[in-house]
């Protein structure tokens, strides 16, 4: 059974809908791509799933029905989200944005900064004064220190050095085979998704237009779909 | 009987900070008003929520829309400077229950305007009058600084014989007295003078009574008075208030006042419900011969203030403020209710100085 | 070779006892696209804003077409030449796309003084705004919202707006962040035209963008430049591999 | 967008319309009441300048709006004392020509808005609020304890000052001279809204940063809008002192500042006849609940509660059906 | 003036300040670390104040007073949380000025309703009225003692809410982006609605202390609404330790202002007219301190800086 479930999910910003028909699986442990070009709703998806924008449809996570909950409580079951824009509490020092919202598990204060050793130099730095990349190593540092089950990444890797982005792959990597998080990841650089994804859904126009495994995505969906 | 109705106006605080004085000005008023039996005296009645602009408006609107024959009802002095010129310079006749600027007594003076009350300094000089025979040689005086407390001080000193250890004006509102305290106590004054209505009075005496200095007080009965004296509590016994009325005043209209005050609304009167009071009833009795159709008589009549007022004898000066008998009370405790008690007369038949300046 | 249109010389700025920008000395030539990449945290925004006038270094200048501009607040710099996109954008969110770029026409006259016509139908400013928002292909959208706009039409009002202040120089904050694949090529191409219209200082992760564009490149560390080099030089130069790149790049 | 149109001129209507009703009536005292909404609303539209286009929430607005009535007081008052004004070596007759007094009046609220407004706009948000708040704040206590204008008593003028060709004391004449002025007023807010000034100013307060990175300076298109705003709300204020005949301390008062603020928020900030419409609903419920009972301000307070949480974007947002411009 | 009198003033103004901060402290909470506008916050103040002189009326005991208006006032500010608030947290800041204005109409004329026109009776307990003689001869009411050492110790808990627990960096975190806390699961609704009550409860708190040595009436909230936001502004938003300096800071001109700046004008002035431009300038002491302050640091003393 799949851990987090959409089926034919809609949503609406105001009167404006964006999302028409979105259905989508994460399993247990499995990292799933969603790929889409520019404004075609992958955030909107992510936002529904984290409840912070009403969704009608079939929403659940871990079997419980998640249009119910309010969004603390979708969270508290294992949703940890990396948000477009990263989203950092910009008053609050690096810590203060690590420990927020941190719930016991493996990932904890040193795990974090042996990932991101810049964060442990930056330690009592305000998040608002932060390089643009080292903001986003805040952004996932705190959602990995909620421990979730279900990790989600939208853009995570974006302003961050190729060096930082290598890292950043690989510990996504490493979360995966050897903590089994589920992982949905939102990327422009198909390339470094195929490495780690092992399945992909591509949204267009808010619906979903193609799911498959990673290595079933043709250069010609690829072309069709997000303009590679 | 024959001379006709009367449409009275009256515009008094009724809501937010000073809503008490208004309410029981009103209530005297009405209550003398309901006593005539006459059904020919019409009341309206306006807030003014102690803003001056919304006087002004509801005067326009009482002399335009309502055209009342007489204005009455307001309790602050700013207030009264913003609407009594002009409503008396429109032939209206005004009577004050209340309030008593200088400005209106001196060269302002109107043919149309009788103050029931007192001109503002009267009390204020009484109590300089009490602090001399009190044998008070020292007196430290303190008041907030705007026009009323500028003029409470300049009362006191023209009737106070003593020297000045302090003169302090302290902000308009000032809820701490900590500072002005520890002055009085390093003065080496003999006396306390002070002028602070409303709130500030309250704050004061019971901070002056927290912290130990036991120099006497004096001051006028604005602090002392029924309805906030329950608010002071134990910190005001003792202390000497002047007054030109008391609820223990001797004289028949008094206590029938106080009686039938207390039967009606349950509470005991107030200063202001006996200045209420007064003025109903010295209109009531001009009405008996004269009516506001001929102005001239009818002003003749309030001039000659043919009634039983609470405060026993009431006589017109020449600037149509009263000459009366202000009398020194002493705050006291009754069957656990605060009130005061008469314990000689400060001032007698006293006027004001501004009459000499009014040419009326 | 003609004078570099903009140059620093020796700027340093240290937030504490950090070093945010250290001894920085480099120039933007006429015609070319001079990238400065490194690090998260090197020192390339903090850069930028010094070079703009939005911060202060604590020491160093900077020079525009042959002039001491470090002294100017950030507005006198833009009106002398010096064009800023940020790395996020700082629209006007309740106004059209229209009057955005009409900002930026008014900023290029100088003068706000003047109460009564209205702006969009004064005819300079309109014609200028349209042309800019034209050539980033966003004329159909001029009547639009800035709020309702996506993001990647976001970072193309931006350059339109720099283009409405025909500046000497064009200073770029990841102008590629957020863009999608598609969108990045489509910017990239058009950043390719534009260095011939005016030199562009352009701070970027996205190596391919840099190494399709850049005629020259400098690399930052620690607020310090450790190389400054052809593309080609750059690829190869071994402490870049090891503090930005990586091995596989 | 129609909508609104269609509510601004239905409020244009009702102000000419219900002053005309009340003339043939014979019931002076509306007339008076809807010159105190359209005073009060010029004052609002003053303010809104600043604060809806620019995004300076002043409460210190009643300075100016009090300097206004001070204008007027002292000018009046030394005319009908026969006594000259000495300002220094300086001396000067007082006037009861209303032309005069109101272009002393804008000057000098004017000059007041320049200082006010260069020392405040080096802090921005609620430290903006609370600085304009101290210098509103400063007069009034200057005005409560400086004895020669009344102090805290204020000052009487007994006639009202003149308008050439006008007889001022007539209710309607005084009425439709004020109306002009709002009218005016908008006009000049209108056209401020769309022109060039006006799209820096709007920009300035919505991304400051961009705007000064285009080469325009920010703060002195902010400043420039803060003396207009206060030359505005100056002028109302002396008009609202010749409604009154008189001016006091309580014309500087941070209640007064508040007011101004109410009437555009319950009108709808931003929208060129918010002010307007708020300023005359507050007026007109002031009028129609006051009589109700001992505790009216419960019902006013219940009714403002009721357009906040049920009406974003103010009573034309209600009407218009269309969402504040800004949020 | 003797030195004596110089220390005592000294004393006086810091602890008019040490006051000022108990006012300001409820305030600090939800308008400094919360972002809230709540002008309402006087009323809150005014509740705590009537819910004492109501309980000490009947019970006669002024620690069931004063248990009642932190119980009263808490209460009322969960209702106006969650009805009023809660609706505004996303709206503009002007919003909520509109709402929270009405709010205190609504509170004042309750109050009156409820509890009438004039002033009720609260006066300090027997314990702690009258005065302690301190080192050096000085005699302090005790009361005043008693006030500044629970505002000095609603200062250092508040403090350690705000910066050490985990409850205070949520709540810090929640006023940046409460969308975004709230999706790490921090239940950011109800912790703002525990924050309200606590401010509201100090508020109740500081109502009833200060009520004690002053008037307990409707409006009384008023004046001490504005100086809280004077003090919490000139102190910079959102810094307790700045709140703190702040409060003494007004305090000592306050109360300083007062007592010399009259004292001043006589030396070159006559008395008369030192006496009154002294008061004068001394009454607008406290504005003029705030203007100084923020034009020299336009984000307050202890402000984040922009
Ligand atoms: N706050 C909003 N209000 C109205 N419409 C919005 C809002 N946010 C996004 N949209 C619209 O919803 C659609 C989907 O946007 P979304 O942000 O989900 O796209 P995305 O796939 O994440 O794109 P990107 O790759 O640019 O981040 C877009 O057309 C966008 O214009
Ligand atoms: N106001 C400040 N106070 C303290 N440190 C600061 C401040 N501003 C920037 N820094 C630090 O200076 C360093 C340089 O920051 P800068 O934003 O210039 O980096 P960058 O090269 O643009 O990084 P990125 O690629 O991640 O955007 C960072 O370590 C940052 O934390
Ligand atoms: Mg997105
Ligand atoms: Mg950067």
């Amino acid at each position: 059974m799949s851990l987090l479930s959409l089926r034919n999910v809609t949503a609406f910003y105001g009167p404006a809908q964006a999302l028409f028909d979105v259905s989508l699986d994460v399993a247990q442990g499995e990292v799933v791509a969603l790929m889409g070009r520019n404004g075609m709703g992958k955030t909107t998806t992510v936002k529904a799933i984290c409840r912070m924008l009403p969704a009608r449809g079939a929403l659940t996570f871990d079997g419980q029905d998640l249009t119910r909950l309010p969004s603390h409580r979708a969270a508290r079951l294992g949703i940890g989200l990396v948000p477009e824009g990263r989203r950092c509490f910009a008053n609050l020092t690096v810590t203060e944005n690590l420990i927020a919202a941190a719930r016991p598990g493996p990932w904890d204060m040193d795990t974090v900064t042996a990932l991101f050793p810049r964060l442990a130099e930056r330690r009592t730095q305000t998040a608002g004064t932060l390089s643009g990349g080292e903001q986003q190593m805040v952004a996932i540092g705190r959602a990995l220190m909620t421990n979730p089950r279900l990790l989600i990444l939208d853009e995570a890797t974006e302003g961050l050095a190729p060096l930082i982005r290598d890292e950043i792959w690989q510990a996504i990597a490493r979360i995966k085979t050897e903590t089994g998080t589920a992982i949905l990841v939102i990327d422009k650089s198909p390339a470094e998704l195929a490495r780690v994804a092992d399945r992909a859904v591509i949204l267009a126009r808010g619906e979903t237009v193609w799911t498959g495994a990673m290595d079933a995505l043709t250069p010609e969906v690829s072309a069709r779909f997000i303009g590679l | 009987d024959g001379h006709g109705g009367v449409k009275v106006g009256m515009i008094t605080t009724l809501s937010g900070g000073g809503a008490g004085l208004g309410i029981d000005v009103r209530d005297g008023f009405l209550l003398a008003v309901a006593q005539s039996g006459r059904d020919d005296i019409e009341v309206v009645v306006e807030d003014d929520q102690r803003k001056p602009d919304v006087a002004v408006q509801l005067a326009d609107k009482m002399i335009r829309a309502e055209k009342v024959d007489v204005m009455t009802g307001i309790i602050f002095s700013n207030l009264a400077m913003a609407v009594v010129p002009s409503a008396t310079a429109q032939g209206k006749i005004y009577l004050s229950p209340n309030a008593g600027p200088s400005a209106l007594a001196g060269r302002g003076c109107h043919e149309n305007y009788f103050n029931v009350a007192w001109q503002n300094d009267n009390l204020h000089e009484a109590a300089g009058a009490y602090a001399n025979t009190a044998g008070y040689a020292n007196s430290f005086i303190l008041a907030p600084n705007y026009p009323a407390g500028q003029d409470a001080l300049t009362g006191y000193k023209r009737m106070f014989e003593g020297d000045l250890a302090g003169e302090v004006f302290t902000d308009l509102g000032q809820t701490d007295y900590a500072a002005e305290i520890a002055q009085i106590r390093a003065s080496g004054a003999d006396s306390v003078f002070f002028f602070l209505p409303g709130g500030m009075g309250i704050s004061f005496l019971k901070q002056y009574a927290d912290s130990g200095v036991d120099i006497p007080v004096v001051g006028p009965a604005f602090s002392f008075d029924q309805g906030i004296l329950q608010a002071v509590g134990e910190a005001a016994v003792g202390v000497v208030n002047t007054s030109q009325w008391s609820k223990d005043l001797d004289n028949p209209t008094n206590a029938a006042f106080v009686e039938s005050f207390q039967a009606e609304y349950g509470r005991l009167p107030s200063l202001y419900a006996s200045q209420g009071f007064d003025t109903a009833n010295l209109l009531i009795s001009a009405l008996e011969t004269a009516g506001p159709d001929d102005l001239e008589a009818f002003r003749a009549a309030l001039k000659a203030a043919d009634f039983d007022s609470t405060r026993g004898d009431f006589a017109f000066g020449s600037n149509q403020h009263p000459i009366q008998d202000i009398y020194a009370r002493e705050v006291i405790v009754e069957d656990g209710v605060f009130t005061n008690k008469v314990i000689g007369l400060a001032l007698e038949d006293h006027g004001d100085v501004y009459a000499a300046e009014c040419r009326l | 070779m003609t004078d570099p249109v903009l140059r620093t010389r020796g700027l340093h700025k240290s937030f504490g006892a950090l070093v945010a920008t250290d001894d920085v000395t480099l120039d933007v030539r006429a015609g070319e696209i001079h990238a400065v990449i490194g690090p998260n945290g090197a020192g390339k925004s903090t850069l930028i804003a010094q070079i703009c006038g939005t911060l202060a270094p604590d020491r160093g200048t900077v020079t525009l077409d042959g002039e001491d501009v470090t002294a100017l607040p950030a507005r006198d710099r833009a009106r002398k030449g010096l064009a800023r996109t940020f790395q996020v954008s700082a629209l006007a969110m309740e106004d059209t796309v229209l009057q955005n770029a009409v900002l930026g026409a008014l900023g290029a006259r100088g003068r706000p003084w003047s109460f009564l016509r209205a702006a969009t139908r004064d005819r300079n400013l309109r014609d200028t705004a349209e042309a800019a928002l034209h050539r980033v292909g966003l004329i159909d959208h001029a009547a639009t919202h800035a709020a309702e706009l996506s993001h990647g039409q976001r970072r193309q009002l931006e350059v339109a707006i720099a283009l409405t202040l025909a500046p000497k120089v064009f200073l770029m904050d990841e102008p590629m962040a957020g863009l999608g694949a598609d969108g990045s090529k489509q910017m990239t191409s058009f950043l390719d035209g534009l260095r011939t219209e005016a030199p562009i200082l352009l701070v970027e992760h996205d190596m391919d963008a840099v190494f399709a564009l850049a005629d020259r490149i400098s690399v930052l560390v620690s607020g310090r430049v450790i190389a400054t080099g052809t593309t080609a030089e750059i690829r190869s130069n071994r402490d870049v591999r090891t503090a930005y790149l990586g091995e596989d790049a | 967008m129609i909508r609104e149109t269609w509510l601004n001129a239905a409020t244009l209507t009702l102000l000419v319309a219900v002053p005309a009703w009340a003339l043939v009536v014979d019931e002076p005292f509306t007339i008076t009441l809807a010159t105190r909404a359209v005073i009060f609303a010029i004052a609002a539209v003053g303010l809104n300048i600043a604060l809806g286009l620019g995004g300076l929430v002043s409460l210190g607005h009643a300075a100016f709006f009090g300097i206004g009535g001070y204008a007027m007081g002292i000018l009046a008052h030394h005319a009908q004392t026969y006594v000259p004004l000495e300002i220094g070596p300086l001396t000067l007759a007082g006037t009861k020509s209303m032309p005069v007094i109101w272009l002393t009046a804008m000057v000098t609220s004017g000059l007041a808005a320049l200082l006010i407004g260069m020392l405040s706009l080096r802090t921005a948000g609620v430290y903006f609020i609370m600085i304009t708040l101290a210098f509103g704040q400063m007069f009034y206590f200057f005005a409560i304890s400086w004895p020669a204008y009344g102090g805290e008593d204020g000052l009487s003028i007994y006639v009202r000052n003149g308008f050439p060709g006008l007889n001022t004391l007539v209710p309607i004449q005084f009425y439709g001279l004020c109306l002009g002025v709002l009218l005016l007023v908008l006009g000049g807010m209108f056209l401020l809204a769309r022109s060039p000034f006006g799209l820096a100013l709007n920009a300035a307060r919505q991304a400051p940063g961009r705007v000064e990175t285009v080469g325009l300076n920010g703060q002195r298109v902010k400043l420039v809008a803060f003396v207009i705003s206060g030359v505005i709300t100056g002028l109302a204020g002396a008009l609202f002192a010749d409604l009154n005949r008189f001016v006091a301390p309580t014309m500087f008062s941070w209640q007064m500042s508040g007011e101004l603020i109410i009437f555009i928020i319950l009108g709808g900030t931003a929208r060129l006849f918010g002010p307007v419409i708020g300023a005359c609903v507050f007026v007109l419920l002031e009028h129609l609940l006051g009589g109700l009972s001992e505790f009216w301000l419960v019902y006013l307070g219940a009714l403002l509660l009721i357009v906040v949480l049920f009406a974003r974007g103010g009573i034309v947002g209600l009407l218009s059906g269309r969402r504040a411009v800004h949020d | 003036m003797s030195a004596i009198l110089i220390i005592e003033q000294v004393l006086n103004g810091l602890q008019f300040g040490v006051m000022l901060f108990l006012m300001a402290a409820g305030l600090t909470l939800i308008f400094g670390v919360m972002g809230l506008i709540n002008l309402a916050h006087g009323s809150l103040y005014m509740v705590g104040a009537f819910a004492a002189a109501a309980v000490a009326g009947v019970t006669g005991s002024f620690v069931l007073a004063l248990a009642a208006a932190m119980g009263a006032a808490a209460i009322a500010g969960v209702l106006v949380e969650t009805l009023v608030i809660r609706r505004l947290y996303r709206a503009d800041h002007l919003d909520q000025v509109l709402a929270t204005f009405a709010l205190i109409l609504i509170f004042s004329e309750g109050t009156r309703w409820a509890f009438g026109s004039f002033p009720l009776f609260l006066d300090t307990p027997s314990w702690a009225s009258g005065p302690v003689t301190l080192p050096g001869g000085i005699e302090y009411p005790k009361y005043r003692l008693m006030l500044i050492g629970v505002g000095l110790a609603v200062a250092a808990g508040l403090g350690l809410l705000i910066t050490r627990t985990r409850i205070g960096i949520q709540i810090r975190a929640g006023e940046n982006d409460r969308e975004m806390i709230a999706a790490l699961g921090v239940d950011i609704s109800r912790l703002y609605t525990l924050v309200f009550a606590l401010g509201a409860a100090l508020a109740g708190l500081a109502g009833a202390l200060v009520g004690a040595i002053q008037s307990v009436q409707v409006g009384m909230g008023e004046p001490v609404l504005i100086l809280a936001f004077v003090v919490i502004v000139i102190g910079g938003i959102g810094s307790i330790k700045g709140a703190l300096i702040g409060a003494i800071l007004v305090g000592l001109t306050d109360t300083l202002g007062g007592i010399f700046l009259p004292e001043v004008f006589k030396l070159f002035m006559a008395p008369a007219g030192a006496t009154a431009t002294g008061s004068a300038l001394a009454s607008m002491a406290i504005y003029i301190l705030m203007g100084a302050v923020l034009i020299w640091r336009p984000t307050g003393l202890f402000g984040a800086r922009p």
